[in-house]
């Protein structure tokens, strides 16, 4: 019961995270969301039975990808200018 | 630089996350993940370091270039391993080890997890790991360099 | 060998050997050469015969405009295919987002001629 | 079992071995000097191209060579293919001898070309891990396998292609370069997955056997189409060529003659999905994809000329005529295709497929060499000048005697003017194409007449003119440089001078493996 009522609010999540990333218009927060979004994306795979990709998704997608992100956007403005 | 609370729990937190991505290496052909999943875990744990305690402590401590011979050093291993192969085994990538009496020389059974089985796996797992660790904090290492330095200028 | 290597090339309607073309350009050359030796011998060197002649103009004293410019070559092709350069030149961007469109667009087409949609 | 069979036997392996090999020692014998190093890479792939020649010579006899990794145990188990399994045939061997010639010249070609470079152990690294990907991607039997290798060389080409970092335009296509590399290949994973999970194979030969036109159903039309869209784009057809001048024309020159060979691997992979992979269902009339291979070369070829035209950056306009080159092999296998699809015509009329495709085929390799030739040239002219636009240039022939020379011969052969190996395959394409439309020969003559007006464009202006002073004291290209465009331009005239040798010997094996997908796929269950 709960195995299922995961795979409906995971997924919605994803989506939801996923949607903020795009919308908000602060890089930062941006990329945080992003991180959330993969570490809801390596739940999805563990409970989907793929232990072996969540490790992966956890470590590259939420750390490793989330610490370039933010290096990144320490190194030009977090608002995007309007001109 | 962080405040000194975040410092504090990365110093506590890194030897753990370590451990864990190491147990994930050696256990790769037992359990979930391998070379490249323990690698990403301990990589992320240098990473909080590197986070924490700012780019210049950790350049004190580990250069790129020597990371990047850490680096072909793994690539090497995994290739040397599947040389190897061909020598002993005859094939390209064939396990050599696996059924004889050498470390890593038993063959998994389903009831019991027992470490010292897998042939080349467990050995081809480090070489990835080593890899692994080397070359994702070798770029996230070049760039918080890159950046700390155009801040500097 | 050697004769494997002087084979005649044969594609199904035609053939080609590079002996052939060999032997039709030293026949041509000679009639070149008769031709070149049947000519006027008035021609001589550093007299005004050699001069560049540009509509009676001087010759410029710099002679790397006597070049004429890549860009203006063959202008005259280019601004009769204007239309087709024009439309070419607007299909390539050079953004990536237009890149993925073409991609999307050709899996469009692929579908419809295999009767997928 | 003397050392010449058990290398014959590994040679499979070992050729993708070695490169990959070289690459990860390359960081290391780095540190001992700039000679010590160049030497080892030259080894290292003169080694690959022995290895690759001794398993051409036992594929041209006749054989389809096949390498399990891991074991010499049956790979077949109650159906199931287990193990990663290379599987060589004609074709395969084919593109592997460009591929270990176009990455010979290039590094020759580098040893004086980058020698002002930073970095150069991680170029020579990304360019031998680049040429194991190319290897990988056309040796290997496995779909999943190829998907791996095309990413390698994808990531290690996009790398290449911004090596000069410092100039924003080549960043800008390799970004371009890398957004296009992964979409495509996620569509070809998406496909693979969709084949994997219905007929539950990796194998191509496998799955070939299991795709009947019993089974062919949505899904196969659907993962066609995938595969398809995206080879294709990444071969560089039009109109989702737009990456391809930019990457060509700001990489180093010596990265775009090997990126020449990249785009052909994945040209490879285009011809082994439309006729091995669904080799079985190859008369389904929605699936007889001859037209539209035939319509896509010309619109690629029409459209890389007359982009040409108007170039004046001396390797973006030699980037276009390789893509006027790519759609001349489209065409060709393209008509073979049409031929061979369609029941009531191919008994009568086999004899011009065969001709067709194998001008295709053949001028895969032509294409190699006079493109690659054009791209060194254009490169020493860099060199030597550090001149990119035609705009500036003139007169250089006077200083560069030998450069001038090379290009002459790469201009007459990528326009296909005897007696270079350009006019070999093209004659065969013209004369076989006349047969199904004659409008498509005449087509192609035009383009290739166009290639001609494009090419003495560029010798004239910036060879030919007088003398321009700020080029006065400019010198020849160094040895090495003129070694590798050596080596190409004896090719080219060697297969221009001797066509039918080279029919016979290479092409001629690469088209009857294709044409004959059945020899592949019964190759695997020991049917043959």
């Amino acid at each position: 019961m709960i195995i299922e009522l995961l795979h409906i609010i995971i997924p919605i999540l994803i989506v939801a995270t996923s949607l903020v990333a795009v919308l908000l218009r602060d890089l930062m927060a941006s990329a945080i969301s992003l991180a959330a979004m993969s570490l809801l994306l390596s739940l999805e795979f563990y409970i989907l039975q793929a232990p072996d990709v969540a490790i992966a998704e956890a470590g590259v997608g939420a750390c490793l990808t989330t610490a370039i992100l933010v290096l990144a956007i320490k190194a030009t403005a977090r608002m995007e200018e309007e001109s | 630089m962080m405040s000194k609370i975040v410092k504090t729990i990365a110093g506590i937190s890194f030897p753990f996350i370590t451990i864990y991505g190491l147990y994930v290496i050696a256990h790769g052909h037992l359990t979930p993940g391998g070379g490249f999943q323990g690698g990403a875990i301990v990589a992320s744990g240098l990473i909080l370091l590197l986070v924490a305690y700012g780019t210049d402590w950790i350049i004190e401590k580990i250069k790129e270039s020597h990371l990047s011979i850490l680096e072909s050093l793994g690539a090497l291993g995994f290739i040397g391993v599947a040389f190897l192969g061909l020598i002993f085994g005859g094939m390209f990538f064939t396990n050599f080890i696996a059924g004889t009496s050498m470390l890593f020389g038993g063959i998994p059974t389903s009831t019991a997890a027992n470490i010292n089985t897998g042939g080349t796996l467990p050995l081809m797992n480090f070489a990835v790991g080593l890899k692994v660790i080397a070359g994702l904090f070798a770029i996230v290492l070049v760039m918080a360099y890159a950046i700390s330095k155009e801040e500097g200028e | 060998m050697f004769e494997q290597l002087l084979k005649t090339f044969d594609t199904g309607n035609g053939y080609w050997n590079p002996l052939v073309w060999g032997f039709a350009f030293l026949i041509i050359f000679l009639i070149i050469y008769i031709l070149r030796g049947r000519g006027n011998p008035s021609y001589k060197r550093g007299t005004e015969q050699t001069k560049v002649f540009l509509s009676g103009n001087p010759e410029y004293e710099n002679k790397e405009l006597l070049h004429v410019k890549a860009s203006n070559l063959y202008w005259g092709w280019v601004e009769s295919t204007k239309w087709v350069i024009n439309t070419l030149k607007k299909m390539h961007t050079g953004r990536a987002n237009d890149y993925i469109l073409w991609f999307t667009f050709m899996i469009a087409i692929f579908m419809l001629l295999l009767g997928v949609i | 079992m003397n050392i010449l069979d058990i290398l014959l036997q590994q040679s499979p392996a070992l050729i993708v071995a070695t490169p990959l090999l070289g690459a990860f020692l390359t960081p290391l014998i780095g540190k001992l000097g700039y000679n010590v190093r160049n030497i080892f890479i030259i080894i290292i792939l003169a080694v690959t191209a022995f290895l690759v020649f001794l398993l051409a010579s036992d594929v041209f006899s006749g054989n389809i060579h096949t390498y399990v990794f891991g074991g010499t145990t049956s790979t077949v188990l109650s159906n199931t293919v287990i193990r990663i399994l290379f599987e060589v045939d004609g074709l395969s061997i084919f593109m592997a001898i460009i591929t270990v010639i176009l990455s010979l010249a290039a590094v020759i070609y580098s040893w004086a070309f980058m020698r002002e470079e930073t970095g150069q152990d991680k170029y020579y690294t990304l360019l031998l891990l680049m040429t194991t990907g190319m290897f990988g991607m056309v040796l290997t039997g496995d779909l999943f396998n190829f998907f791996v290798f095309l990413e390698i060389t994808s990531i290690a080409s996009c790398a290449l292609i911004a090596f000069w970092t410092h100039k924003a335009k080549a960043v800008e296509a390799a970004f371009n370069y890398m957004v296009i590399s992964t979409i495509g290949a996620l569509f070809v994973l998406l496909s693979i997955a969709f084949l994997y999970g219905k007929y539950d194979a990796l194998n191509i030969a496998k799955l070939a056997s299991r795709i009947t036109p019993v089974s062919f159903s949505f899904i196969d039309k659907l993962s066609l189409i995938l595969l398809l869209a995206a080879l294709t784009m990444k071969a560089g057809i039009a109109p989702m060529h737009m990456w391809l001048p930019d990457a060509y024309g700001r990489a180093p020159a010596s990265i775009s003659i090997i990126l020449v060979g990249a785009t052909q691997a994945s040209l490879y992979g285009v011809f082994r999905i439309c006729f091995t992979l669904y080799g079985n269902v190859i008369q389904i009339p929605e699936v007889s994809l001859g037209w539209i291979m035939v319509i896509l070369g010309l619109i690629t070829m029409l459209i890389g000329v007359f982009m040409a035209m108007i170039q004046i950056d001396f390797k973006k306009l030699i980037a276009y005529g390789a893509l006027a080159e790519l759609g001349y092999m489209f065409l060709g296998v393209g008509t073979g295709l049409t031929i061979l699809s369609n029941p009531q015509l191919s008994l009568a009329s086999n004899s011009f497929a065969l001709q067709a495709m194998k001008g295709g085929i053949f001028h895969i390799i032509n294409d190699a060499l006079d493109v690659g030739l054009l791209f060194l040239v254009a490169g020493a002219v860099y060199y030597a000048t550090k001149e990119s636009s035609l705009n500036n240039l003139g007169g250089i022939a006077r200083n560069m005697k030998y450069t001038t020379v090379f290009f002459l011969i790469g201009l007459l052969a990528v326009s296909g003017i005897p007696p270079m190996n350009g006019f070999a395959s093209k004659l065969l394409i013209y004369e076989s194409v006349y047969q199904l439309n004659p409008i498509l020969a005449i087509i192609a003559i035009l383009a290739s007449i166009m290639l001609l007006a494009i090419m003495v464009k560029v010798f004239y202006s910036a060879f030919l003119g007088p003398k321009i002073d700020r080029f006065q004291d400019i010198r020849e290209a160094p040895k090495s440089m003129l070694i590798a465009m050596g080596i190409l331009a004896s090719l080219i005239i060697f297969f221009g001078l001797f066509p039918d040798l080279i029919v016979n010997t290479l092409v001629e094996p690469a088209v009857k493996a294709i044409t004959h997908p059945t020899s592949y796929i019964l190759w695997l269950t020991g049917g043959v």
